[in-house]
């Protein structure tokens, strides 16, 4: 009887205590916008607590899976911002109509579900008081998210690497609804045009046998996998007249077990097997399988050979393997590789892939807007500077369409193909970009 | 203190509306004294949670039917009113109600082949596959549910000022919800539930219509997730299989429900609001939070296994009841 | 032997046994009659400690067994046949019997006492792989109380084995028993509604009355006792 | 479709099968004695394959102690976690759900903790025995799926004589027909509790660490198995340990078929759909008693 009074009365402490703290906490959080820095020098007056300027610093939120299946990718997206914020507060902030601001980042869990996307960003708009949202790294989430964006003109919404085409079709049919929201990476059609076009040149070279022109596709259960399968019967109609599609299977996220799926392909002995996962296992469990299981037909892999490990969980079976998007070279392009060091020298045992690279651009990309715009509120021009930059990063050059997505062309964000040989990756496909010969598949 | 304890006994009635009338006012009052929109928004969920884990805990606690599918019922309901509403562009107001009707047809497919079990852990996974496979229909027709990708651009309930309306008609939908509840309770049906509950056969030899009435209360049950999803579904404006229909929900609801109190009326209440906000609340604590968070179930049901609110009343009932035997002895011996 | 001492004991808050106190003595047979809800298996249930005790205590051989947890009454020499012939149904026989001298870890013990039972009973001996749900009721009933004399129990407490059986049966039973007692020289806790077989073969016997003891005495003077004969040899 | 394909697919079905049987089996284990669903089954699996990967990467130990070690270090988590929390909540009678709960807490508590320990990355454990074979040309069989055949096989075999054979098999079976009375026979039903929850969380880290080199190891990987291994000791007839073996398997079957006959996207469906349809017709499962357990 008297413990369970104890515990009763334990836990409602506890629950208080929590309340407490927390309505505390956010009294503070409130409290730090009102600090300036030394250099600020005027505008720190109290009327100035507000998003326009934060006297001194500027807050960036994020929202991402940090838990749950898609938390590698999330907490990738997490260590970029963190390392970008890192970087530019030590070298003294970003300017803004002549006062330096140091940046203030707010990175929020949202377990992938867009539900809880949404109360997490309104949390981070309301509480936190943020002036620019990265909205997740997951095309669901990043919809969910822009649905409240016109609830808040003042802050600026940004997603990081989400390849839906829903976003652009949403945004062209009503673009002052969306006037701050947008998507700097390119769709998923953009993946499938290139992939057509991959084939064609691959089956030109003779490099792989496309003379039945069937397919078979295994995709994840996400709208980029499902959406992928479309773009890429669409793009094969349009460079290689047509294809047949003989299997597509749609299987659970993070799903290993392809047994029955590559026994299946065996029978009906396509000429290309495409295959799409952004989680890492998904395709170590497939490329070890089919190694084992013995295939004759080509693998051409969409965003997973990437992730950090792919070479060494897979050994030899990765061999001859073509995938695409190429979004980062970080073994023979020297900047990249530099910034490769730089995410390991602050997080040493991440799994470096190309979040990382997108959302530290991300971060710089805003901060620049930022400055040309002379202020951190999305009315008042952020949104409208963000929109008209013309972006030339490391990885590509970041200019976005009407629609409000960056164009991925060679001149811009180029989606190249590359070939796995003897163990290492060799960018094999646009022409202009190639710095080796695709060689057949096994 | 005996005189206290005397009250509480003579006055359960009482004491319980008061209490409810209390909680009901400070609800209404609080959009006036919260300013932050983010606190509406996170009380919103605590009522819509209340409302699913009280129809849970009417089912469940109360019929002892343990639907672990139950999710798939509130998923309906949402998906339902928004494809009506999105490719109909019939308002809101109507197709939650049709929501509400469809969630109800899918409660019944769902309860009567369910009844033929008998034990707990076949209706459990039973009628968590039930769930899974409308989860999986959902997800496997992108044409007409944009599958994983979700549902956006759901129509509103209100134009402007939606927290804050959203907010009025949740507290009326939670009103309502309970009212039922306590209905049904306090009815001969729900005295039969408790015998159901405690014991199959004792109750068939009681003569009651097992069957019939776990169906009933079953459609009831359904047709509050199926609203409440509805509302859901119009107020987020975004529906994905896996966040109304997936498992997840099914956890969070059942943690919410033994958490508070098993049934109970308030417990489920309790449980929701408690859970709902705890998580919100713990984000301070970062990639730390889950891990707290499960923690703080854990605790809770060792030390308090009946949940909050079910030790709560127990511990004061049987202190009360304890005092007034004393008190009956003493009357007795003088 | 058994000393039941003052017991009081509860069900949630509904008191079942009120102050009982009994003394089974060495190779007795003790019958406790009482009619449904009088608070019989209440009481068995309260000796193995199935039902802690609120307050009283409970004697074997001298010392204290009221805290001792259930599992441990074997190793005392004390076994129950339970009422309703609850045998475990989907296992054999043999099992049965095996599960008796659980607490047993000599084999070759084991084997004489397995002997021993089968001569009480021999039909046991040929039926052993037979899956002890399909006996018959009055076979369940002699299965059980083979299962309970497997650890050669000083004393051993029978919850109504002669509920709804044949009379045939029921005599059969309470030969045995009172054989047991013979050969085994142990003790007898018989619990039974009916008076006459169960006092014939007892020596001392309790009436229980919805939890309270009323009566007490010699197997003769019960049968002899006006309230016995009327409340349940329906004379 | 020749003969080579469909023993191809079997064997896939076959090799995912085991898995189901494995956690089946537990589970039906633990219902059997303790009369609750274990929901952290799921993680002992995970942990199993953690505590490998660790000791194999980290502590580059040979890979036979690590197995063992790994195997060891799960149960003695698992036991720990029954004296710690799920014996308090073993005592109230009727219909009592706080050990669901409490174990619900720990599937959540376990799933983080461990993506707090070992991180969002996916890890790999390379193939115990990395040959592959071509029985007759018919169909190719790696080293490590043979691996995970026998042991399963041996494991299984073994568990059924343990249960069927053995003094402590029948206290476990008599503790799971009738617990009161079992006591009586002088069985230490807390100590049958404690031995059965043990040995199903054993099995599951077998199951973890067997599967671990073709499946890779993440914090999530426990959740979907579990589900599998519910509809599994449930389609065998709750608390019966063959009928959960031999539905796993089945199940595994069923699931492969449903692939290569529909597709996989409705590879789960069909999986329920089944279960539900034999549910319909027997409602005790395949194997279960006319009462259940």
């Amino acid at each position: 009887m008297m413990k369970k009074v104890t515990a009763l009365c334990l836990l409602l402490t506890l629950t208080a205590s929590l309340c407490g703290g927390c309505a505390g906490s956010v009294a503070t959080s409130s409290g730090t916008s009102a600090e300036s820095t030394g250099t600020s020098t005027t505008q720190s007056s109290p009327g100035s607590e507000q998003k326009t300027t934060a006297g001194g610093i500027i807050k960036l939120g994020a929202v991402l899976p940090l838990s749950g299946a898609s938390a590698e990718s999330g907490i990738a997206c997490q260590q970029g911002l963190e390392l970008a914020v890192a970087e530019i507060n030590q070298n003294g902030g970003i300017e803004m109509n002549g006062d330096t601001y140091q940046l203030k980042l707010y990175c929020e869990d949202d377990g992938g579900s867009p539900d809880q996307s949404v109360s997490v960003a309104t949390k981070l708009i309301e509480m936190d008081e943020v002036s620019v949202v990265y909205s997740s790294c997951l095309s669901s989430c990043a919809l969910a998210i822009m649905d409240i964006c016109d609830q808040y003109p003042d802050v600026l919404f940004t997603t990081i690497e989400c390849t839906s085409d829903n976003f652009s079709t949403i945004i062209a049919q009503n673009t002052e609804r969306y006037v701050n929201f947008y998507k700097p990476y390119y769709n998923s059609s953009d993946y499938g045009a290139a992939f057509g076009e991959l084939i064609a040149d691959l089956s030109e070279k003779g490099v792989i046998d496309f003379t039945n022109k069937t397919v078979a596709y295994i995709v994840e259960d996400t709208d980029a996998g499902r959406s992928c399968v479309k773009a890429c019967e669409a793009a094969l109609e349009k460079f290689c007249g047509g294809s047949t599609t003989v299997a597509a299977e749609v299987v659970t996220q993070g799903s290993t077990d392809f047994y029955s799926q590559i026994n299946k392909f065996k029978a009906l002995n396509p000429d290309v097997v495409m295959t799409f996962f952004v989680p890492l296992n998904s395709g170590v469990a497939y490329t070890k399988q089919v190694d084992e299981i013995g295939s004759d037909w080509v693998d051409i892999a969409f965003v997973y050979p990437l992730k950090a490990g792919f070479v060494e969980q897979t050994g030899a079976a990765c061999e001859g393997l073509f995938w695409l998007p190429m979004q980062v070279d970080f073994w023979n392009n020297e900047e990249c590789a530099a910034f490769a060091d730089k995410v390991y020298e602050m997080f040493p045992n991440a799994g470096l892939n190309a979040m990382h690279l997108s959302s530290y651009l991300g971060v710089y990309m805003v901060s620049d807007a930022i400055t040309q715009a002379g202020t951190n509120n999305a009315r008042d021009g952020l949104a409208k500077t963000y929109g008209a930059m013309d972006y030339q990063t490391i990885n590509g050059r970041y200019v976005f369409k009407e629609d409000h997505t960056a164009i991925a062309s060679p001149e811009h964000l180029v989606i190249s193909a590359a070939q796995v040989q003897n163990g290492e990756y060799k960018v094999v496909w646009p022409a202009n970009f190639a710095y080796a010969e695709p060689v057949a598949q096994k | 203190m005996q005189n206290i304890y005397k009250l509480i006994l003579l006055r359960k009635k009482q004491i319980a509306f008061v209490s409810a009338a209390a909680a009901l006012l400070t609800l209404i009052a609080m959009p006036f004294v919260v300013t932050k929109i983010y606190y509406i928004h996170v009380l919103i969920l605590c009522m819509m949670f209340s409302c699913i884990t009280s129809a849970w805990n009417l089912i469940a606690g109360y019929a002892g039917v343990f639907s672990f599918g139950f999710q798939a019922l509130f998923g309906t309901g949402a998906y339902v009113s928004a494809l009506l509403s999105i490719h109909f562009g019939w308002s809101p107001w109507i197709t939650m109600w049709m929501g509400a009707a469809a969630a109800m047809a899918v409660g019944a497919l769902v309860a009567i082949p369910s009844l033929k079990l008998k034990e707990l852990p076949y209706i459990c996974i039973a009628t968590l596959c039930m769930g899974e496979i409308i989860r999986l229909i959902a997800s496997n027709f992108p044409e007409l549910t944009r599958g994983e990708l979700g549902l956006s651009q759901i129509p509103k309930l209100f134009q402007d000022n939606i927290k804050v309306k959203s907010y009025y008609l949740m507290l009326v939908i939670l009103v309502v919800t309970l009212m039922i509840v306590v209905k049904i309770v306090h009815s001969p049906m729900g005295m039969s539930l408790k015998a159901m509950r405690d014991s199959q056969e004792a109750s068939e030899s009681l003569g009651i219509n097992i069957a019939g009435t776990k169906i009933r209360i079953y459609m009831v049950g359904a047709f509050i997730a199926g609203f409440t999803g509805a509302f859901y579904a119009h107020y987020m404006n975004i529906l994905t299989p896996t966040s109304v229909l997936g498992t997840a929900l099914m956890t969070q609801y059942v943690a919410m429900c033994l958490i508070g109190g098993i049934g109970t009326i308030a417990g489920p209440i309790l449980g929701s609001f408690t859970i709902t906000a705890s998580l919100e609340l713990l984000r301070k604590l970062e990639d730390y939070r889950l891990i707290i968070y499960a923690l703080l179930i854990i605790v809770t049901i060792i030390f308090l296994r009946d949940g909050i609110w079910g030790t709560f009343k127990s511990l004061i009932i049987a202190r009360a009841e304890k005092h007034q035997n004393r008190n009956i002895k003493k009357e007795t011996i003088v | 032997m058994l000393k039941v001492d003052s017991v009081n004991a509860f069900y949630g808050d509904v008191q079942t046994l009120f102050d009982v106190s009994m003394e089974i003595r060495e190779n007795e047979i003790v019958t406790i009659l009482g009619s449904n809800g009088a608070g019989k298996t209440t009481l068995i249930k309260t000796i193995c400690n199935l039902l802690p005790i609120r307050s009283g205590s409970i004697y074997y051989k001298e010392e204290r067994i009221d805290k001792v947890p259930p599992y441990k009454r074997v190793d005392l020499g004390m076994s129950l046949v339970p009422e309703g012939r609850r045998l475990f149904p989907d296992m054999s026989v043999m099992d049965n019997l095996l599960l008796g001298a659980y607490s047993l870890r000599d084999k070759k013990q084991i084997q004489e006492n397995l002997e021993w039972v089968i001569s009480l009973f021999p039909w046991l001996g040929e039926r052993s792989k037979q899956s002890a749900g399909t006996l018959s009721g009055g076979e369940q009933q002699m299965c059980a109380i083979a299962r309970g004399l497997m650890i050669r129990p000083q004393l051993v407490i029978f919850d109504e084995p002669s509920l709804g059986l044949a009379p045939v049966i029921v005599d059969q039973i309470f030969e045995t028993l009172s054989k047991i007692t013979r050969e085994n020289n142990s003790t007898i806790l018989l619990i039974e509604q009916n008076a006459q077989t169960a006092l014939e073969i007892s020596d001392r016997g309790y009436v229980l009355e919805n939890g309270h003891v009323v009566l007490e005495g010699s197997s003769d003077m019960l049968l002899g006792s006006p309230e016995i004969q009327k409340s349940y040899l329906g004379l | 479709m020749n003969l080579s394909y469909w023993i191809e697919m079997i064997m896939s079905g076959v090799v995912t099968g085991t898995c189901y049987a494995m956690i089946g089996a537990g589970l039906s284990l633990i219902w059997g004695t303790l009369k609750m669903v274990n929901l952290a089954h799921g993680e002992y699996y995970m942990l199993g394959s953690y505590f490998l990967w660790t000791l194999l990467t980290v502590g580059n130990m040979p890979l036979i102690p690590a197995i063992i070690i790994s195997i060891v270090g799960v149960v003695i988590f698992a036991a720990a976690v029954h004296f710690a929390a799920i014996r308090p909540l073993l005592r109230k009678p009727g219909w009592n759900m706080s050990p669901w709960i409490l174990t619900l807490g720990l599937q959540i508590l376990l799933q983080n903790l461990a993506l707090k320990i070992w991180g969002e990355l996916y890890r790999n454990v390379p193939y115990f025995w990395n040959t592959v074979f071509k029985p007759w040309n018919m169909f190719t069989m790696s080293g490590q799926r043979i691996i995970i055949l026998t042991s399963t096989a041996v494991i299984i075999i073994a568990l059924m004589t343990v249960i069927k054979k053995t003094r402590l098999g029948r206290a476990i079976i008599a503790t799971s027909q009738d617990g009161e009375y079992a006591m009586m026979m002088g069985i230490n039903i807390k100590q049958i509790y404690f031995i059965t929850y043990t040995i199903s969380a054993g099995l599951a880290a077998v199951a973890g660490i067997l599967l671990c080199p073709v499946y890779s190891v993440n914090p999530w990987m426990g959740a979907t198995v579990q589900t599998k291994g519910l509809v599994v000791c449930i389609l065998g007839g709750l608390g019966n340990i063959e009928g959960a073996i031999i539905a796993g398997i089945l199940m595994g079957i069923v699931e492969s078929i449903a692939v290569s006959a529909i597709g996989s996207e409705w590879r789960d469906a069909i999986a329920y759909i089944f279960l539900l349809g034999v549910l319909y017709m027997k409602p005790s499962g395949l194997f279960g008693k006319k009462k259940g357990v």
